[in-house]
């Protein structure tokens, strides 16, 4: 029982995910707690990939890893201009009660 | 000059109806009258040559319809039974067209009316020279339009229109019938064709359809196209009513000849009536009924035209009951006399009407015999034909009919025999109440109408006389020929007449009081009407009086009108109106529209998701991503 | 047995403090539990032997990314005591939907496969006896080349983008666009003015703006098919 | 003949086609581009008659052969290609096409103001698009042609139309879409199962029972709209109500042919059993039309209303006759399609008339015209009664052949269908009495001009051909003898033989 | 290592970096050279990708093949035609900076990498490449509030798409060893029936991809994003992008996920349903054109996908053919809507073409070839497209595929009847704008090719055949 194995980082991994998910959808007006909704999903795809490299003893899960923290990154990036410029033009970040685009 | 009877009509037609705007009045109603003059010479002369001469024979014009076996062609087909109507038809035809110059010469478009007259010849003549029952039915087809477009003549008139409509659409119904007839018929004999037809009666005697023989469902599905065109009872609505039409047209078409194309078509398939002895008995009961049907009508009416009217279509009933007992050479003989007088007594008629300025009610007439005496006499010879006064024509035609119904010993002959006799009493009856109130006692219109009250012109007179002429002579130089003892021969097989029927024979020779029974009648009609309408002239409207209810069943026709108006025309009118608003507007096209708006409904559901809420978006995603998982996790082969 | 210890450990408090960062009302402090899960992360990467990727988390994330949501979060100064409703209403279906996931995945976890191949399939077998750090290295810059400069460029789009979106020109720069000076509506008004009047009279003059497109008369489309 | 040489009906189709491109690169003033638009559509319709016209010269009629075919690889892969020919069925719809065009081009020559060359455009890829589909050898382009014919049609209506245009033109469009795609399905099916969808190829092959159940509902689904049958033949009054007569001349004229076509050429050759499993449906459904549709006639208050509603009841004579499976049934059907197609055509173009002068179709706004128009009424009165069957005009033959067609089948058929003698009469009789006859009681009509001598050009070749179907029927029923003879052979032996399977 | 292979690609990454320094350096403003140098890039590439040879580089992280090739004309021949699009329309709203050139470019590159990908992380790189320069242009007319709020929407969404991507890209890796598309088809050949963790991961990586292609119900973004962006742009999102994800989904389901076709095939089934009908009904009561035409485009990717839920040759064949025919299609269609402009004034309203089947014919003709086409009337092009998946669906027996596309269409039809509607039968209003040639040149060529495609199928199908030849191995 107490002997680590996948199966645990897995179910970590599956936590943070689903957490994720959660954010994302219940946070329904503040944009950046969603972008760091999606930060956890991708720490929890790391996790995933981590685990799996540890437990296949090979090294491509890390190499994707690190390819998507890089990828990560520049999505921060992104997202965060793109929230400044919505918030340059609406004054607010709570995307959803001012949306103009529906229907 | 067979083809030149037929087509010399039509070519007057044309010239008449396409150039008549360039030719002027006068000269198209004289070509059409030239042209139906050489048509009646040429008929006259094919009369002599196939019925004197027995010299029948067909002439092929080319080929109509020929789709697997269904063979018809363009064909004159001469034998005696056609030769007869050809040589009437363009005779009369001939002397109607005369009338008519006189008669119509005050008409705005002359030459229209000329060439709907010639175009109904032609057709009639198409009608009674066809080989086939196809070409037949052109013709019956082609005599509806002509009578159609004469009876709705004057179309500023509402009522006219009406009653062409009406003509029309009756017709159609008995034409329905024709048209199966015409089916069932090809599809027993294998053609349409008459000389197959009649060849191969034999043969198919016992074929039958579903369930009953053939030969009788034939014969009864031709004689309700009978019905329709020869007005008997129950079609017969529309014949009073056509009387809208000019008095010319009612002379030619709905006394001489249009109406006569049903006892036409019995006669023309007598080979096939021959073995279909429960439809003859209905042929006479049906005859029986008309006849005596149409004369009880007859003596109420008021309008000059209407009566005789009602008397047409009670000979008419009398012609059918002569095929119906199998005695066609007697109902071809009053066939052919009473188109003589019938059409004299139209055409005085007229001849009253336009002297009385085209007043038709004879309430509004009386006391102008001696200012017309022309007319006078005429209506008086006419009449005397009609009631079957000796040695006129209708005595002779009449009293033959009368004999092979009795000679025929059935209960159905009985019948037609007993009504027969009482409708002639009927018809001396309101033959001379019409004469009475139309040229005797007090005039009853106003002055100025009396003051132009006038004999008419040569052309109309000219016609007169020659049909007079006819009405006395007919009946005795071509009783023999038609159902004296030359019968056979001069038929010459165009009249086929099977082995056990000798109704004919036994006419000549039924007990005496047979024969003389019309004419006895008939003169108690005479003096009934003299009593009524001369002598105690009150007498009349005491008995309206004392059976109203009678006497406004028979103003009203019976009510005929009103029951169809009631059980066809206003259902229908309803039907069709429900069927468009409800069943087209609202059911069929309810389903696409339906269809239509349900989908303008599923799409604003459909957008109502799209709320612009990220998070429903990304929830969205969400769910279809752990429906799938599922999806996929119960549905795993595990 | 120190390994299980120190792994229930950083699990939970990542666990906890990734529930903070979707939970918290104050993004300010999730961003600083965001930086608290990250270094769980880390410590879990460690603990499966990625010292690598481990180091790089702590760097690239921790030190930028986190910290540059802290700086937006900052510079935005939004007001968030407002922003937190509606949280509560979803919940329930949310949690749902949530708890669903969830259980299939670690239902599929409980009961892991690998292909039967798995182990012949590898691309990168961890070298024996070479450092995680080292080996990475010596299959990132041969083997995956192409990704590793395919990544350089997503790097260079994140900061074009970037500069793209939100780099402004000094609004105080009077750089001169003639396309726009000649297409604006009425650039040469003429106006007679009261000689004398003084500003407060006549007012300030000022370019006609754009009227705002009237809104589209609602009109029936579809031709009745209703 | 001509396996080789001139490709006639390629050019026959594809000649408008050529006409609209010229039209379309016309450039210059309106009024020049439209008196351009106008004299080249009539000279590339003439042009197009007159080379169909060889086409009735050189056929040859003892054969139920395909003639003039024309072959080319298209979608070899796919064992579709680009087949033509004509055979009986076939040859005389294409005239009729070309026919029509042209006197649709006169008839619009005035009535037609603007955009007169998208009009005339669309008119040419109209003609194109007709003239196609009854080439047409390969199912696929027979589909492709059947289904282009809508955008034209479409186009026609919604631009040039009246008032309810819009609902009239998406109704016609959807409805019709609707039934031909479940055919598209039902084609892909055939090819799946042939590997070809080359016709004369299909027609050898058998189809297992199951299959040509669902295939029958697929063609009968597309087929029957557009005849259209009852009950879903309510876009048709619409349409008719809304196009400009010319479009409703071509929709009466030879779209409505299309699905009586289709039947033709694919149901009952392709589908012999499901065919006679499903005859009696048809019948039942054609009779309702018949009835149905000359009631609900009876009731109209819209001229042209009433005559696509006559159009229903005639096309249901059609269908009846296409499925006695007898050779008066069927070349009865035929006929009937080529002189409604005359006929009905000749009648909108009466209404047409009227319109053009009174701007109302509506019945009770006329009355008494034949006092100022006696020569328009004559024409009235010839095509009236030419649509009520009268023996000597051309609708006549065709009836008298169904039902006499129908009697052998079912005489409780053939007694419904020949209600509709009586009712089309009524129906017909009480629109002409209404509009023709009568006094004239509105002042505006007494000023009316007769026909003009356009009109009469337009008019006359119709009142001959009308003339000539009526009298001389056997010119044309020779074109399909063959081919109908052929085509029952071929089905009989078909359910001989699945008979003689189910044994 | 044979990087040579990826000619094509390097060249194009080059010339990106070319044109940005070449866009930074000069002081004014340099967005129409840059474009036209840009143009030229993509046209320079597609000579290059028409030569491309065939195998993998990069330690198999790369392949070229016909398939490749095939889809990256397309890409490239969109991409170019997109840019197009935007050059005079960008300079007009106020959003002509040579960035956007160089971010097409650079979303292209991705594109062409999505298409080359042999291997989940090269998929994934190049999906990202592709989604941030998408991100970056979705908002690019940073001042609109609509697109700004379009980029956050995408941005957001795309994000977890991604993620969950990513996810399941790690489940699959996990399963099989390995990211190589090669070895997971191995991984996967065996007897013994795939893991449930892969299946798992299968379907959180077609989520992650049908996000991108929008298919149902990953398609929510769709319709906002379209009618926010600058309408260049959702012309180049309608066009390009959709071409290589759908190349991307195809190399993935029918390369290493072959074998559990029976399980994938479930899930691209609802997609497809889904899509079709919503992107039939969700239409009908749009008034924006742009919002409208993003439903249809979710409708076009549902029919698209009926050919691969077949999974068979001759779906996937009428999967290329669809989406060659689609794209042309669009590229016309957006032509119009940028050409729509009044007063100076961009449009996006339906109602807005009313009358300008009279004032502008050549442009409502067009139009309603496209809007024809769209609805797959034949002969236009759009009809093969529907036939050939159509048949596929027939062929491989899916009848319920085959109705509801049936069904879609016609309720489709009614909105695209509906534009042409308001075109021809509405009256009008005042003329719009005289439009660039650019846009004239590129609705003609792309009307032609509609309207014309009839009269030559043939190479086109014998390209998709050869694609799905190689694709299928």
């Amino acid at each position: 029982m107490l002997a680590i194995g996948l199966a645990h980082y897995l179910t970590v991994g599956a936590v943070l995910f689903v957490l994720g998910i959660l954010g994302i959808f219940l946070n329904r007006k503040n944009i950046i707690v969603i972008l760091m909704s999606v930060e956890l999903i991708l720490l929890s795809v790391n996790l995933n990939l981590v685990a799996f490299s540890a437990r296949l003893n090979d090294l491509t899960g890390q190499i994707f890893a690190m390819l998507i923290l890089t990828v990560a990154a520049a999505e921060a990036a992104i997202g965060l201009a793109i929230v400044v410029i919505h918030y340059r033009n609406r004054g607010t970040i709570e995307v959803d009660d001012v949306s103009t685009l529906k229907g | 000059m067979y083809v030149g009877a037929i087509f010399f009509p039509l070519l007057g037609a044309s010239i008449a109806g396409f150039l008549g705007r360039w030719i002027g009045d006068r000269a198209a109603q004289w070509v059409t009258v030239a042209c139906m003059a050489l048509a009646a010479v040429c008929g006259i002369g094919a009369f002599a040559q196939v019925a004197l001469g027995s010299q029948p024979l067909v002439q092929p014009i080319f080929t109509f319809i020929d789709v697997g076996g269904f063979e018809v062609s363009w064909a004159l087909r001469y034998d005696t039974l056609s030769v007869v109507m050809v040589a009437m038809v363009t005779f009369i035809s001939t002397l109607i067209h005369l009338y008519s110059v006189g008669y119509m010469s005050h008409d705005a478009t002359i030459p229209r009316f000329f060439a709907y007259l010639s175009l109904f010849t032609f057709m009639m003549l198409m009608l009674v020279t066809a080989d086939n029952l196809v070409q037949l039915f052109f013709g019956w087809e082609g005599v509806g339009l002509a009578s159609y477009l004469l009876i709705g003549y004057w179309y500023e008139r509402e009522s006219a229109n009406r009653a062409a409509m009406k003509a029309f659409i009756v017709n159609r119904v008995g034409d329905l019938f024709f048209m199966l007839g015409l089916a069932l018929t090809f599809w027993t004999f294998q053609s349409v064709e008459f000389d197959t037809i009649f060849a191969a009666v034999d043969r198919v005697r016992d074929a039958t359809f579903l369930g009953l023989p053939s030969l009788e469902v034939i014969a009864l599905l031709l004689f309700l196209g009978a019905c329709g065109k020869s007005a008997q009872l129950g079609l017969h609505t529309w014949l009073p009513d056509a009387m809208e039409g000019p008095t010319p047209v009612s002379a030619l078409i709905h006394a001489a000849t249009m109406v006569t194309a049903g006892v036409f078509l019995m006669v023309r398939m007598s080979p096939v009536l021959e073995y279909a002895p429960n439809v003859l008995a209905l042929i006479t009961i049906v005859g029986a009924s008309t006849a005596i049907f149409a004369a009880t009508i007859g003596c109420v009416q008021n309008d000059i035209k209407r009566i005789i009217a009602y008397s047409t279509c009670s000979q008419l009933g009398y012609m059918f009951f002569a095929v119906g007992v199998g005695a066609y050479q007697a109902a071809m003989f009053h066939l052919f006399t009473h188109a003589f007088f019938k059409a004299l007594l139209f055409l005085g008629a007229g001849s009253v009407i336009h002297a009385m300025s085209d007043e038709q009610d004879i309430r509004r007439m009386g006391g102008i015999w001696k200012k017309i005496p022309l007319t006078y006499v005429m209506m008086w010879v006419g009449s005397l034909a009609l009631a079957g006064v000796p040695f006129f024509a209708g005595y002779y035609s009449k009293d033959m009919v009368l004999e092979v119904a009795y000679a025929a010993h059935s209960g159905a002959g009985t019948y037609a025999f007993a009504m027969g006799l009482l409708a002639a009493f009927l018809t001396a009856f309101y033959s001379w109440r019409l004469i009475i109130l139309t040229f005797h006692g007090a005039p009853r219109a106003d002055h100025h109408t009396m003051e132009h009250v006038h004999e008419s012109p040569w052309t109309m007179a000219v016609p007169l006389l020659v049909l007079s002429g006819g009405a006395v002579v007919t009946g005795f130089s071509f009783y023999e020929f038609f159902v004296g003892h030359h019968q056979a021969h001069f038929w010459n097989g165009a009249i086929f007449t099977a082995a056990h029927n000798q109704i004919l024979e036994h006419a000549h020779h039924v007990p005496d009081w047979v024969p003389l029974a019309p004419t006895v009648v008939g003169l108690a009609g005479i003096a009934l009407a003299y009593l009524m309408y001369m002598f105690v002239p009150a007498l009349p409207g005491k008995l309206a009086g004392a059976f109203p209810a009678v006497h406004r069943f028979l103003l009203n026709k019976w009510y005929f009108d009103e029951l169809y108006d009631a059980i066809f025309v206003r259902p229908a009118m309803r039907i069709a109106d429900a069927l468009w608003k409800t069943g087209d507007a609202r059911l069929i096209d309810g389903m696409p529209n339906g269809v239509a708006a349900l989908a303008v409904d599923v799409a604003d559901g459909a957008v109502r998701l799209q709320s612009g809420r990220v998070a429903s978006y990304a929830f969205t995603m969400i769910i279809g991503l752990v429906l799938f998982v599922s999806l996929l996790l119960v549905g795993m082969p595990r | 047995m120190i390994a299980a210890i120190a792994f229930y450990l950083f699990a939970a408090v990542l666990i906890a403090s990734a529930v903070m960062v979707v939970t918290s009302r104050n993004p300010v402090h999730s961003v600083l539990f965001l930086i608290l899960a990250f270094f769980n992360a880390a410590a879990l990467f460690l603990l499966a032997g990625a010292e690598f990727l481990a180091m790089i988390l702590v760097i690239v994330y921790v030190g930028a990314v986190a910290v540059l949501f802290l700086f937006v979060v900052m510079m935005l100064d939004v007001d968030f005591s407002a922003v937190r409703e509606g949280f509560q209403k979803y919940a329930p279906v949310g949690g749902a939907v949530g708890a669903i996931l969830f259980l299939e995945l670690v239902l599929v976890f409980g009961s892991w496969t690998f292909a039967e191949e798995a182990g012949a399939l590898r691309v990168n077998p961890m070298p024996i006896g070479v450092d995680n750090t080292r080996a990475i290295g010596r299959i990132l810059y041969t083997d995956h080349v192409w990704l590793f400069q395919l990544a350089g460029l997503i790097l260079l789009v994140a900061m074009i983008g970037a500069i793209v979106l939100t780099l402004r020109g000094r609004a105080t720069s009077k750089r001169q666009d003639i396309s726009k000076q000649v297409n604006r509506l009425g650039s040469v008004n003429l106006r007679q003015v009261r000689s004398g009047a003084g500003l407060a009279e006549i007012g300030i003059e000022r370019p006609p703006v754009d009227p705002p497109p009237a809104p589209k008369q609602v009109e029936h489309h579809g031709g009745g098919h209703h | 003949m001509n396996a080789a040489g001139f490709p006639l009906l390629s050019l026959v189709t594809f000649l408008p086609l050529l006409g609209a491109l010229i039209i379309m690169t016309v450039r210059g003033e309106e009024a020049v581009v439209a008196r351009n638009a106008r004299w080249t559509a009539l000279w590339a319709s003439l042009v197009t008659l007159a080379l169909s016209l060889l086409l009735w010269v050189g056929f040859d009629q003892t054969t139920a052969d395909f003639q003039f075919v024309e072959q080319a690889e298209w979608l070899p892969e796919f064992g579709v290609g680009y087949h033509m020919g004509v055979d009986g069925i076939s040859v005389l719809f294409i005239l009729l096409s070309t026919i029509l065009t042209p006197l649709c081009i006169l008839a619009s020559w005035e009535s037609v103001t603007t955009r007169v060359r998208e009009y005339m455009v669309a008119f040419l890829v109209l003609e194109a698009m007709m003239i196609g589909m009854f080439a047409a050898l390969d199912f696929v382009l027979f589909y492709i042609f059947f289904e282009a014919v809508l955008i034209p049609m479409f186009l026609i209506i919604g631009i040039w139309g009246g008032a309810r245009r819009v609902y009239a033109a998406l109704k016609f469009f959807l409805y019709t879409l609707a039934g031909s795609l479940l055919m598209l399905l039902a084609i892909l099916a055939v090819w799946y199962h042939a590997g070809t969808t080359d016709i004369p190829t299909l027609m050898e092959t058998a189809f297992p029972p199951s299959m040509q159940f669902w295939l029958f509902l697929a063609f009968f689904a597309s087929f029957a709209v557009k005849v259209p049958m009852w009950p879903v033949h309510t876009w048709l009054p619409d349409a008719h109500v809304e196009a400009p007569t010319a479009g409703s001349v071509i929709l009466a004229g030879v779209l409505l042919k299309m699905g009586a076509y289709g039947f033709l050429r694919f149901s009952l050759p392709l589908l012999p059993e499901a065919s006679a499993d499903f005859a009696p449906l048809i019948f039942a459904l054609s009779v309702i039309a018949v009835v149905y549709t000359s009631l609900v006639a009876l009731a109209q208050e819209d001229m042209k209303k009433l005559i696509a509603y006559s159009s229903i009841a005639h096309m249901g004579i059609v269908t009846l006759g296409i499925f006695t499976f007898t050779a008066q049934g069927l070349s009865g059907a035929l006929f009937t399609m080529l002189s409604h197609g005359v006929v009905s055509g000749a009648l909108f173009l009466c209404v047409g008339v009227l319109y053009d002068r009174v701007h109302s179709r509506e019945i009770a706004r006329y009355g008494g015209v034949a006092k100022v128009m006696p020569a328009y009424a004559l024409v009235f009165m010839v095509f009236t009664m030419a649509s009520v069957a009268l023996p000597g005009l051309a609708g006549f033959p065709g009836e008298l052949l169904v039902i006499v067609g129908a009697f052998k089948v079912n005489p409780w058929v053939a007694l419904g269908a020949a209600m509709g003698m009586i009712l089309g009469a009524a129906y017909a009789l009480y629109l002409y009495r209404r509009v023709i006859f009568g006094k004239i009681v509105r002042q505006d009509l007494k000023a009316l001009l007769d026909l003009s001598p356009r009109e009469y050009a337009t008019f006359a070749p119709l009142i001959l051909l009308t003339l000539w179907m009526g009298i001389y029927p056997s010119s044309f029923l020779n074109f399909f003898e063959a081919t109908v003879a052929a085509l029952i052979a071929r089905h009989e032996a078909a359910l001989g033989a699945a008979r003689l399977a189910g044994m | 290592m044979n990087w040579t292979l990826a000619t094509p690609e390097i060249l194009l990454a080059l010339a990106g970096l070319l044109a940005l320094a070449g866009g930074v350096m000069p002081k004014k403003e340099t967005f129409f050279p840059v474009s036209m140098a840009v143009i030229g890039a993509f046209v320079l590439t597609a000579v290059l990708v028409l030569g491309q040879g065939e195998g993998t580089a990069f330690a198999g992280q790369y392949v070229s093949d016909a398939f490749s090739r095939f889809a990256k004309v397309l890409i490239l021949l969109g991409a170019a035609l997109g840019l197009v699009l935007a050059l005079d329309f960008n300079e007009k709203a106020g959003i002509g900076r040579f960035e956007y050139a160089v971010l097409m470019l650079f979303a292209t590159l991705g594109m062409m990498v999505m298409v080359s990908a042999n291997d989940l992380m090269s998929l994934y790189i190049g999906l990202e490449l592709l989604s941030l320069s998408l991100y970056v242009i979705a908002a690019f007319d940073r001042d609109n509030p609509r697109s700004a709020e379009a980029g956050l929407k995408y941005f957001v969404l795309g994000a977890l798409a991604s993620g969950l991507l990513l996810y399941g890209a790690s489940l699959v890796y996990g399963f099989a060893g390995t990211t190589n598309f090669d070895r997971i088809a191995d991984a996967l050949s065996g007897d013994v029936p795939a893991g449930v963790g892969l299946i798992v991961g299968l379907v959180f990586v077609l989520a992650g991809l049908c996000f991108k292609i929008s298919a149902v119900p990953f398609h929510m973004w769709t319709p906002d994003v379209y009618e926010g962006a600058p309408t260049p742009v959702t012309a180049f999102f309608a066009t390009a992008p959709k071409v290589a994800a759908i190349a991307l989904l195809m190399r993935v389901l029918a390369g290493p996920f072959a074998d559990v076709a029976a399980q994938w095939q479930q899930v691209i089934w609802v997609a497809s349903v889904g899509s079709m009908l919503l992107g039939a009904f969700a239409a009908i009561g749009q008034r924006n054109i742009k919002r409208l035409m993003a439903y249809s485009s979710i409708g076009h990717v549902g029919y698209a996908l009926m050919g691969l839920a077949v999974a068979s040759d001759s779906g996937l064949r009428g999967v290329l053919v669809y989406m060659a025919i689609y794209m042309v299609t669009s590229v016309g269609t957006f032509a119009v809507l940028v050409a729509m402009r009044r007063n100076g004034r961009a449009l996006e309203q339906v109602d807005d073409l009313a009358g300008i089947g009279r004032t502008d014919p050549a442009m409502a003709m067009w139009m309603a070839v496209f809007m024809f086409s769209m609805a797959g009337i034949p002969p236009l092009a759009g009809f093969f497209g529907k036939l050939y998946v159509f048949l596929a669906a027939v062929q491989g027996g899916y009848w319920v595929l085959a109705a509801v596309g049936i069904g879609t269409s016609v309720v489709a039809t009614y909105y695209y009847l509906r534009i042409i509607k308001v075109m021809y039968f509405d009256a009008g209003t005042a003329p719009l704008d005289a439009r660039p040639a650019g846009l004239t040149v590129v609705m003609s060529a792309t009307g032609l090719l509609t309207v014309l495609f009839f009269l030559f199928p043939a190479p086109i199908i014998a390209a998709a055949q050869a694609a799905v030849a190689a694709l299928l191995g």
